[in-house]
């Protein structure tokens, strides 16, 4: 199996969809000729052409509105936020018109679209480089939130956002692109090559929307958390020696409530995690679900650890960031409370 | 006019347009070209040659209902007397609704009063598979179209057989099978997924284009820019419609017009060939129409089209215009009515008398009645007869994940 | 006292406010010369003229945009979003730049303005007359957001929240401007004028931001609410005869956790009740902070009762809106687990 | 030129605008007049005769750097020498910065490379007091107002002494005293922002306008719109930049510009008066400042201005133009270079040669060289000198609030 990295694997989800289905159509800022920022959609207009993938104006709102009106033609477009921190623009075309089209209508349009959006710091971005908004997506029905953490998930849950037949957004966080950053920012830079996940089959293949990935099993703890914040529990885990369970949601919603309940039940101790912000964020909605349905079962309290209630900063970013040492000290709380 | 600060200090002051007061407006209706002035431009001709007419208005029917100019259709007097059914069958589709709601019956309703010619004349000009965007006010695009009105009153009255399942407020219908985009309550979003739809077909190669609607208030939206920036760059197959029936709720239209004399002027930054129609005007409206598809479908791009009407009555069952308006606004309108118009223009060629359209009135009241009859023998929200209350959590995605089933199986235990 | 209804006390405070501060100035769509589709500026353009209060085009980004601007200036803008529902265009402006001007500049430039909106359903508005976006506020760092429940608070927080130096989201669910409704929406309507809360003091007074109001006393039970459910608490507590203690939050970011964590600390049970949609609602903020701060005093699971993960519905309103039945039955299983 | 649906079916046909492909574009800078050709209007020459000159190009330096035409402006040359030190001090300042980049010692950096007259000429024209909106291209406004360089450079280092506590991105300054608002790393949303800033001037009687400032790719985001609404309705006295530098990063100005013939066209629709102006050339810039700046003040609006000149670097330090333009580009392009121009043209008029032209290189590189050396004895987000994590906190609001003071707490834990 090739090795790749998470770029690559999207941009090979990207070309085996388009190959597929010639309804697929990618377009964003910079997307077309030069392949994105970020080159996750490298190549695909020399190979499809310039009808299925191509530049669009520097209009966020515009990307997705377009998009919604060609869904509801027929079409299943794939669009490019360039940075998540720049989705706002976008957000009432999402929430208002991609995610209710098809209950307003009662199934009369519907919105197969994906919305493909670089989150997550790291990259010292400050506060329009770095932003996970997934909670903001969270809250809306009639939205899958899709988070991913490696590139073997990543090729197979945007094939399957792609496929899906609503809207998806799809939240890649840039700092996995190009390895399994575990937190340890001063440490040497590990590639994808060098790890398991980095395997992606050629071809087709997709991954159920909605189903999570026991990550590392464990019997001490149970750490719900997705994203980059996936290798940063391991390194944390490892680190402290503890048995955690890892549980890489992958979907946020909808949500694989039956493998964290399992677990949870299991350790009866449960630490949530994200790079969001805390207050609001989605850790809560998971601390809450875990608590109405294990409460019987939990030994101490469900931790959060996540981003601090304050613009991601540029300077101060790995205070911000919740690396192993914080994510550590919570696991060490959370098994010994 | 505008109005200056009290101290009028010797700095800088605000404009502030002047806020309507109930008053007839100075300029109410702008640039009122006599009918048949305005020439018919090639439908390649340069944007900046179109752009020299801003301050004209395309209209056929002349006060005396002779149809004049180049602007005249090559219609039947068939296809008027359907025209005129169509907008006949509207106002009085919208006056049964207003009168249930007042009889309780329904909890909102909106009416086209006065500005019925530009959706019906628009639809028969178009083409079956093409795709409408409308707003709230353009029932005419459905009831010309051929869509049952007994189904429209039942989405109004949200009673059990609502094709939309009590989802939606009254009058947000839906309806692929007619050309009808799911209308949203958000404005001007429509306006942009309209050139996504069209440039879809473009992409696919199809020969259907899209019209996408907005009111003279809501283009001041920003929708409405991404709607141009795309069209302009992609070239999209799609009619930008704007109807200027003066009024946004209590707000003239001033205040999204600011400085500009037209709205058809906010195409020419974009390139996009605009024109100012009388929107009473049946014939014009349709010639128009006929105009910018015929551009469109010859990848001659978009075409924004103001049409110049009236909003006769309230902006909607839950406003009290007479604060804000004069009561005699409509009578002093220069375009007159769009039904009185294509009545007199029929009976001028001969094609009409008042005894045939005093039957009309009749047989589009009584199919208006008996439809409503239908219709409220299903009930209403007000009623009750709305159905399951689980429906509620179908569509919100294709498959019903885990924590709706969830969620459903709780309201089976009462509310 | 004078009694008021909600929408006179809103009207009463702008009033004030503007009496005292030249700065402070009220603009938004229909708030100039007709006074706002609620009525709720009725009267300041005719008292404080066209230049301290006026009609805007319709554009909320614009609306907010104007208002960064003036406020960054030294003006107190306090602006009008028609409905809750349309605040999305004006997502960017509030979330990028509103909040975070503050921070972003250090202090350089600041953002004191206020963004009113109606919320909340009750009036057969559907989906997009009815929504309760606060969550999508108390994600966002910088954002103080105030929901109001009745005419005496609605007075003194928006005092508050017009002299506050920073940017307000201020809730108006408007099934209350008219009366306390308790979710009996088959019964006559009740006034202010019969109401306690209806009674508002003439002239300046303030309620700290950030202040939670017990709303009625209790030993059995914390209900954690704000808004139109304070009143719908209520009923059922009658309803179901329990020593409810409810607590009216009235400012949801900042917290006053004290008063939350006193209550259920003292109940051990607690419900968690909003009208918003339940997944990523406030509510899950609510169940988690409650948990990691009550963990070992609480005797049965938190429970939250919320509106549906569905679009408000048109027809289906009263199974949509979590009403005294709904939340009566909750209170129950909340002491008897 | 256009590209075509490969099949070219019958039916409709998308046109996608041209992609750069690295090749020189044909029409690269269109609508060249020559120096001193184009009148200069009254203060309140109607929109329509303003309109007629968008093909045309406000410039006033000649090829052999005479000054000529109504544009002139009233400069002396110690003005003008100035200017010059003012281009050259931001020129300088950049390549010591994207040195600074390669030596590893910054994380990120924009250069205003070949339009460094638009800002620097605009700030002399303006008052203090005035509000300038800009994006990250226009630290020429901070240097020609007189901006510590060492201040922005502690800024681009993060370290303890950047004046914004290490919380954004490199050049996103903020400095209020300096008529310099906040830079926003989202893209147009300052465009509105000015206008409500001028609106509250306006509204205060004040005498201080706003400037705009926006790339041309970004006036394709739809705030862009909500600003010319509000300029329009309003009337607010604010200057509406565009600067077209030809590139939104990778992408050709055509994406933006859409089928228009330039973006100053965008005002037209607004009835908002719009100039094209050579951007290289700095007596132009300074003139056609000066004159919107004037209509401000006069109370007669809003004036949008379109700045031609050229983004010479790569878009940023993440950025690697090769693959999209051709390497010679900057100098095909026909404005030339702006610092080159005012050097010519002041030894045109007898007031400057090419030694006191070196002296001044020195001058201003070692100035910067000086602030460099300080700003990098502070160290650098990279060195790890940048201050007190915990200041993180303030600042998100006026008082601390509960909440963070208990995160901040924690931060003293560790990471
Ligand atoms: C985004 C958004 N903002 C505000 C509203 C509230 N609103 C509904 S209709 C309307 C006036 C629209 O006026 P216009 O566009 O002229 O259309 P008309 O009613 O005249 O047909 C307003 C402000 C809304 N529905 N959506
Ligand atoms: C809302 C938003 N969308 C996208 C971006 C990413 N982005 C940053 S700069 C840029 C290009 C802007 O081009 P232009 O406006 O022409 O300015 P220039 O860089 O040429 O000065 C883009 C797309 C952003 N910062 N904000
Ligand atoms: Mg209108
Ligand atoms: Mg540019």
């Amino acid at each position: 199996m090739p090795a790749m990295t998470m770029i690559e694997a999207i941009r090979d989800a990207h070309t085996v969809a388009m190959e597929r289905d010639d309804r697929v159509i990618v377009f964003g800022e910079d997307v077309g000729y030069f392949g994105g920022v970020f080159r996750c959609t490298h190549g695909l207009q020399e190979r499809f052409g310039e009808h299925r993938c191509f530049d669009a104006p520097i209009n966020e709102s515009g990307i997705v509105g377009a998009a919604v009106g060609m869904a509801a033609y027929g079409l299943r477009p794939c669009v490019e936020i360039q940075f998540a921190d720049y989705m706002y623009p976008a957000y009432d075309q999402i929430v208002s018109e991609a995610a209710r089209l098809r209950h307003r209508s009662a199934g009369d349009f519907s919105a197969p679209l994906v919305v493909r959006m670089p989150t997550g710091g790291g990259i010292y971005g400050g506060q329009t480089h770095s932003q996970s908004p997934e909670a903001l997506f969270t809250h809306v029905a009639g939205l899958t939130t899709v988070v991913v953490s490696n590139p073997y998930d990543a090729k197979g849950l945007l094939i399957a956002s792609i496929e899906d037949d609503d809207p998806v957004m799809f939240l890649e966080p840039k700092r996995v692109y190009n390895g399994p950053f575990d937190g340890h920012h001063d440490r040497p830079i590990v590639p994808w090559s060098q790890h398991p996940l980095g395997e992606v089959p050629e071809g087709h293949y997709s991954i159920e929307l909605g189903t999570a990935r026991v990550h590392r099993a464990g019997d001490e703890l149970t750490v719900l958390t997705y994203g980059t914040l996936v290798h940063v529990a391991q390194a944390a885990a490892e680190e402290q020696d503890l048995d955690a369970e890892i549980i890489d949601l992958r979907t946020l919603v909808p949500l694989d409530i039956d493998t964290i309940v399992d677990s949870v039940r299991k350790t009866g101790r449960c630490l949530v995690l994200h790079e969001a912000t805390l207050t609001s964020g989605f850790g809560a909605e998971l601390s809450a679900q875990v608590q109405e349905r294990c409460f019987y079962h939990l030994e101490s309290p469900i931790i959060r650890v996540a981003g601090w209630d304050t613009p991601y900063p540029h300077a101060h970013e790995w205070s911000y960031f919740p690396g192993p040492d914080r994510v550590g000290r919570a696991m060490r709380k959370a098994v010994t409370a | 006019m505008e109005s200056e600060s009290e101290s009028d200090p010797p700095g800088l002051r605000l404009r502030i347009p002047e806020p309507a007061r109930g008053r007839q407006p100075a300029d109410r209706a702008r640039f009122i070209s006599p009918a048949g002035e305005m020439r018919k431009p090639a439908l390649d001709e340069k944007v900046e040659r179109v752009a020299l007419m801003r301050k004209q208005l395309v209209r056929v029917l002349d006060d005396d209902g002779n149809a004049v100019g180049e602007w005249v259709p090559d219609l039947s007097a068939d296809a008027k007397r359907t025209g005129l059914r169509d907008m006949m069958l509207v106002r009085s589709f919208d006056a049964r609704l207003l009168h249930a709601h007042r009889q309780g019956k329904i909890s909102f309703y909106m009416q086209a009063l006065g500005e019925e010619a530009v959706a019906c004349a628009q639809k028969r000009a178009l083409d079956p598979g093409d795709m409408h965007f409308p707003t709230y006010r353009q029932q005419g695009l459905l009831i010309a179209g051929g869509y049952p009105i007994v189904d429209m009153m039942n989405q109004v009255l949200s009673n059990e057989y609502d094709p939309l399942k009590g989802r939606q407020l009254p009058v947000l219908y839906s309806a692929k099978s007619h050309g009808f985009f799911s209308i949203s309550g958000n404005l001007a979003t429509q306006y942009i997924q309209a050139v996504g739809w069209a440039m879809a077909s473009a992409l696919r190669g199809g020969t259907e284009i899209a019209s996408a609607w907005i009111g003279e208030g809501a283009s001041a939206e920003s929708d409405f820019h991404a709607a141009l920036v795309f069209a302009s760059t992609y070239q999209a197959p799609v009619i930008l419609n704007i109807v200027n029936n003066h009024w946004a709720i209590s707000t003239p239209e001033d205040f999204a017009r600011g400085a500009s004399a037209t709205f058809a002027d906010r195409g020419y930054g974009f390139s996009i060939p605009a024109l100012r129609v009388d929107g009473n005007d049946y014939l014009a409206v349709y010639a128009a129409s006929a105009w910018a598809a015929e551009r469109a479908r010859a990848n001659l791009g978009p075409t924004l089209l103001e049409w110049i009407t009236l909003r006769r009555g309230a902006h909607s069952t839950s406003d009290d215009p007479s604060v804000y308006r004069p009561a005699d606004e409509a009578q002093k309108f220069p375009l007159g009515d769009p039904i009185d118009r294509l009545d007199q223009h029929l009976t001028a060629i001969g094609e009409w008398d008042e005894e045939r359209q005093a039957a009309l009135q009749r047989e589009v009241d009584q199919e208006v009645e008996d439809a409503f009859a239908e219709a409220d023998s299903h009930g209403s929200v007000k009623t009750g007869a709305v159905g399951d209350p689980r429906s509620m959590f179908d569509d919100v995605f294709h498959d019903l994940p885990r924590h709706l089933v969830e969620q459903q199986a709780q309201v089976g235990e009462g509310r």
